[in-house]
């Protein structure tokens, strides 16, 4: 009662034109509520969003602050018709809006609004399985050369001079994660070396399962260059999860084994500098490669050589001079070409025409 | 002066000073000290595991509440064991190949978004993203420098061609853009490690010794 | 077989990954959350007790074989089977079957992992103060482009950055977060470009079995 | 050895040794560096101090101890200048594990004010100038429901009192009653405030972070979505610095006092730089 009378009072104006309709891409049960600001819009303390099943009793669902001209329901129930209002509040006084139009909430089957990534994916995609196709047909394919990949050989022959180990250290990556990979291909070029030569190698683990898969790829290189006889079960374990006790313990190993060379390869936390500074103070000579942003200019400093990014994945397919994972770095190639050819054009069209050139990549 | 009388400050001062000894010569105390980090983290690491996933969310459901589809990571679990069984290891791969799949798939349309998609969109030439620089009319220059680094850098992960002629020209700039930021970003994470050393060292002095209050 | 099985169902798997993100419709993302939340999970979990036998069967050898520092593999299965036990039985909030408290002494795990792991881990990031200043000094020399750059860039925010930048010049501070937000955005902007490509690509090759060094290297 | 030998290649346990010296001393004989406060620490000490009496500001401590050196500092800072200027000040944290740091900052700071304080006007009521949350899981949860109602999220405070009891929680009851939220974390946290609680309800949101969050979270503070911004231990010096000069708070300022420690560590870097590269010039010239 008295509420109504304040209403009269102060006057408050309700928004208006209020709209509802399904939200388009997702799993069901939410709404989008948009209305146009009241009049009244400073004095206001919020809004006041409210739903009804049945077109007359409507129950508040949700607030908002003043100034928004949006709401999101996500307590919609699929296939039941709603109407909704909007409510000015000012301290005790509401003044509602004329209802929505009915909507029902569904789900979609297809992210129609992730468009732009899928038409990515098969451009990008598609040129890489076109030179990879290309590859298998038995197609020269030129890759330049890449600096730290040639001090491999140099690295562990190096070893071997001086009769010391070669510390294989993979980083606190899963399985899953790309710079992993494709340190365990070089691991496995690594070990086939360190096999002919027969030089220890210590690959000390952070992560389960990368530890089991690092195991059976020295396993068989093992086995592939000759030498089953050779390889050491104990030469691949597990240190630790924790971040830091990982680096403790490579810090341990690094100052008692004195390796003389050190791979630092895959993706790396802050203990990377932990790691590598300890590496150069035992005077070995260090590789490195990561894909982690934040780790590379430590590495850079501390390191011998230090492949940046992506020059780890080449390497990785350079060095297993497998044809299939070289035309994969064509296609690559010509992915740059692209995208450096989509700025140029996007950026033309952004700076002659009012074309909202944005959008397009949301 | 008053020093401390919890005995787990003095564990974590006297673990402290053990690990920081390494700093002088690699010696027994820093050996004790990374074996017993080696210990307790993966001693919690066990603890983690089966509180937080063994038992919630495979022990419990299966055999309390029998919810039986439950089985099959339990089955493909154990296969990570069969590796101690030589004649049937390879079944190891199993329970890899789902888990490294899966996740290598949830990758590609998630790398295209965040890492491709998101960075050309910051890197176009056009009003909007003059305007995200707050900076007025530098705004334009700004991401004019921006927009000739990331060609140039990209140029240089160019694996097709040899570094000469014009790809040797665009990837010496990008090396220029990428070693400014190595360094910067070196030089901006200094602050950063000195003040957790001084942390430290507020701990050692402060809480343990009292020296300072 | 041994190869085939494992390359279909990573074909299969990757699939699945690749079409959570296209289906948003809630009768596949309940399969989808399974995989993730079940099925996956657990199996990290299992990978885990491989992992630890490695690590007890390294230092019980070490200790039966009395290898070199073989006394330190102690102090490293006593700590895990002590800190074990307290987490198994003593519960992650201590509300476990053992007791974790002896009067106002308590030994739960939370405590253990504060006063121990914490300390050391914190120490260990302490040790990197040092680090960057001996890196520094052997690396930042004008001996080639590169270093000079590295070297110049990492002065100027050293300097940038304390309060005695600001006195030296009003703009310093600024300039500073200039060279972050410009030059090295941009260098950054393209090592990921370079970087994302890899990984679309390396994950694409992955899936079709053409990438298979995981299988234990071999064709 | 020659002269040039000796500069380039300088023993690491020596610059150990002596960037160990330059943090420590400092330490134990402490005393201030006069640092200048810059735009983006200003702004955030402006919108705490022009809080109105019928507002109340919220400061978040979701720091671990990891970064505590860092955080600590600031949380102090900010409390000091809320109960010297009498603003009204809830204290809540977003992980239960970062409870224990939120008390301590609390408490010394509280002790601080009540220790010198003659009357019951002067001293820190709690209830009346300050309450604490606690904690409410998950962090989400907070975040959007205090823009509805304070007190029906946190239903009790984090000493058991029922909260719409509480003398001050009269007039403080949603986010329409808070001036600014002080978000002090190591990690992405401010930028949850912004997309929940600032996108919905408007709620201006100031950020205290460690200086390796710095660099990526200074977007935010120019697009004006964080109003201000301290950074590291300088950020926390530098508010530090505000405070006493702008409101002659005394108390033990651990940012500015280490600021000595910070600036002489970077300095002696610098000068093994520069010792390096003399070394270096000497040693080629040689050749």
């Amino acid at each position: 009662m008295s509420l109504i009378i304040l209403c009269t009072l102060v006057g408050l104006a309700p928004p208006s034109n209020v709209r509802a309709y399904d939200a388009p891409d997702d799993g069901g049960g939410v709404i989008n509520v948009e209305w146009q600001l009241s009049t009244d819009d400073a004095q206001t303390d919020a809004y006041e969003i409210y739903r009804s099943e049945n077109g007359s009793d409507f129950v508040k669902v949700g607030l908002i602050g003043r100034s928004r001209q949006f709401y999101q329901d996500q307590t919609t129930e699929d296939g039941i018709l709603y109407a909704y209002k909007v409510a000015t509040v000012s301290d005790t006084v509401r003044a509602l809006s004329e209802p929505s139009p009915e909507v029902i909430s569904t789900p979609s089957w297809i992210n129609v609004a992730k468009v732009n990534i899928y038409v990515a994916m098969l451009i990008f995609g598609g040129l890489i399985l076109y030179y990879i196709y290309h590859a298998r047909k038995g197609k020269e394919l030129f890759i330049r050369k890449i600096a730290g990949l040639q001090a491999i050989d140099d690295a562990v022959g190096r070893a071997t001079e001086m009769g010391k180990p070669i510390l294989y250290v993979l980083g606190l990556g899963y399985i899953e994660d790309i710079a992993t990979i494709a340190s365990l291909n070089i691991l496995g070029e690594v070990a086939k070396k360190t096999a002919q030569y027969d030089t220890k190698l210590i690959v000390p683990n952070a992560d389960p399962i990368v530890y089991t898969v690092a195991r059976e790829i020295v396993k068989e290189s093992y086995t592939n260059a000759g030498r089953p006889d050779a390889y050491d079960p104990e030469s691949v374990f597990f240190l630790a999860r924790e971040q830091m006790a990982y680096a403790a313990g490579i810090d341990g190993i690094m100052t008692r084994e004195k390796p003389a060379t050190n791979f630092l390869v895959g993706y790396f936390a802050a203990e990377s500098l932990v790691i590598a500074e300890t590496g150069a103070a035992t005077g070995a000579i260090q590789i490195a490669g990561t894909d982690a942003l934040a780790q590379l200019p430590f590495f850079v400093t501390a390191c011998d050589y230090t492949l940046i990014g992506e020059e780890l994945y080449a390497a990785s397919a350079y060095i297993s001079k497998r044809p299939l994972l070289l035309g994969a770095i064509k296609g690559e190639d010509w992915s740059k070409v692209i995208i450096a050819a989509a700025l140029i054009l996007a950026s033309i069209i952004g700076l002659v025409s009012q074309f909202p050139i944005l959008s397009l990549f949301q | 002066m008053n020093i401390s009388t919890d005995p787990w400050v003095w564990i974590a001062s006297i673990l402290s000073i053990a690990i920081l000894s390494f700093l002088y010569k690699e010696n027994p105390f820093f050996r004790a000290a990374e074996h017993i980090f080696l210990g307790v983290a993966n001693g919690y690491l066990v603890t983690f595991y089966w509180h937080r996933i063994l038992m919630p969310i495979l022990f419990r459901p299966l055999f309390q509440q029998g919810d039986l589809l439950l089985i099959v990571p339990f089955i493909v679990g154990m296969l990570y064991l069969t590796r101690f069984i030589p004649r049937v290891s390879w079944l190891v791969r199993i329970p890899i190949a789902i888990y490294m799949g899966y996740w290598t798939g949830v990758l590609i349309p998630a790398t295209i978004q965040a890492q491709i998609i998101k960075q050309v969109q910051g890197t176009i030439l056009t009003a909007p993203n003059f305007q995200s620089w707050n900076a007025g009319t530098s705004g334009i220059a700004w991401s004019v420098i921006v927009f000739i680094g990331v060609l140039c850098t990209l140029s240089y992960f160019y694996f097709s061609r040899e570094h000469k002629g014009v790809i040797g020209f665009t990837s010496r700039i990008g090396i220029v853009f990428v070693m400014i930021g190595f360094g910067a970003a070196f030089g901006y994470t200094v602050m950063a490690r000195i003040s957790l050393l001084i942390g430290k060292l507020q701990y050692l002095l402060g809480d343990w010794l009292g020296i300072i209050k | 077989m041994k190869k085939r099985i494992p390359l279909i169902l990573i074909f299969v798997a990757g699939l699945l990954g690749v079409i959570s993100f296209v289906i948003p419709h809630p009768s596949y993302q309940v399969y989808d959350a399974w995989i993730r939340n079940d099925l996956l999970r657990v199996l990290s979990a299992f990978a885990v007790v491989l992992a630890l036998g490695s690590l007890l069967r390294v230092h019980s050898d070490k200790i039966r074989r009395k290898r070199r520092n073989w006394q330190y593999s102690w102090l490293l299965l006593i700590a895990f089977a002590v800190s074990a036990i307290i987490g198994l039985f003593g519960g992650v909030a201590a509300d476990g079957i053992l007791p974790t408290t002896i009067g106002s002494f308590s030994y739960d795990i939370q405590t253990l992992y504060e006063n121990i792991v914490i300390p050391l881990a914190s120490s260990m990031f302490a040790l990197l103060a040092f680090f960057m200043a001996s890196a520094a000094y052997r690396a930042f020399r004008v001996r080639s482009m590169e270093a000079t750059l590295l070297l110049v860039a990492a002065f100027i925010v050293m300097i940038g950055v304390l309060p005695l930048g600001y006195s030296i010049s009003k703009h310093l501070p600024a300039f500073v977060q200039w060279i972050l937000n410009v030059p090295n955005v941009a260098g950054q902007r393209g090592i990921v470009l370079g970087i994302a490509l890899g990984v679309v690509a390396t994950s694409l090759k992955i899936i079709l079995g053409i990438e298979r060094a995981w299988l234990g290297g071999g064709e | 050895m020659k002269i040039y030998e000796r500069l380039n290649k300088i023993d690491r346990r020596i610059i150990y040794a002596i960037l160990f010296v330059v943090v420590t001393l400092p330490l134990i004989f402490p005393s201030v560096l006069k640092v200048t406060p810059m735009t983006p620490v200003e702004n955030l000490f402006t919108a705490v101090d022009k809080t109105t009496d019928d507002k109340a500001l919220i400061l978040d401590c979701s720091y671990a101890p990891q970064i505590k050196a860092e955080v600590e500092p600031m949380a102090i800072a900010v409390l000091r200048h809320a109960f010297k200027t009498r603003k009204k000040i809830l204290v809540l944290s977003l992980y239960v594990e970062m409870i224990g740091l939120a008390t301590r900052a609390l408490n010394q700071v509280v002790e601080e004010f009540n220790s010198v304080a003659e009357t019951y006007e002067d001293s820190i009521i709690y209830g009346r100038d300050y309450v604490f949350l606690g904690w409410q899981p998950p962090p989400i949860v907070p975040m959007l429901g205090m823009g509805e109602s304070i007190s029906n999220i946190y239903v009790v405070d984090y000493y058991g009192n029922q909260t719409d009891t509480l003398l001050m929680m009269q007039r403080i009851r949603n986010y329409n009653d808070i001036s600014i939220l002080v978000a002090l974390s190591g990690s992405r946290i401010p930028i949850s405030w912004v997309s929940y609680a600032q996108n919905r309800y408007g709620l201006q949101v100031g950020v205290g972070c460690t200086a390796v969050s710095g660099a990526d979270f200074y977007p935010y503070y120019q697009t004006g979505q964080f109003t201000g911004l301290m950074v590291g231990m300088k950020g926390a010096a530098e508010y530090e610095e505000l405070v006493e000069a702008n409101h002659g708070v005394k108390g033990r300022r651990v940012a500015s006092e280490a600021m000595l420690s910070l600036t002489y560590a970077h300095l002696i870097i610098m000068l093994f730089i520069v010792i390096g590269n003399i070394g270096f010039f000497l040693h080629r010239r040689k050749k």
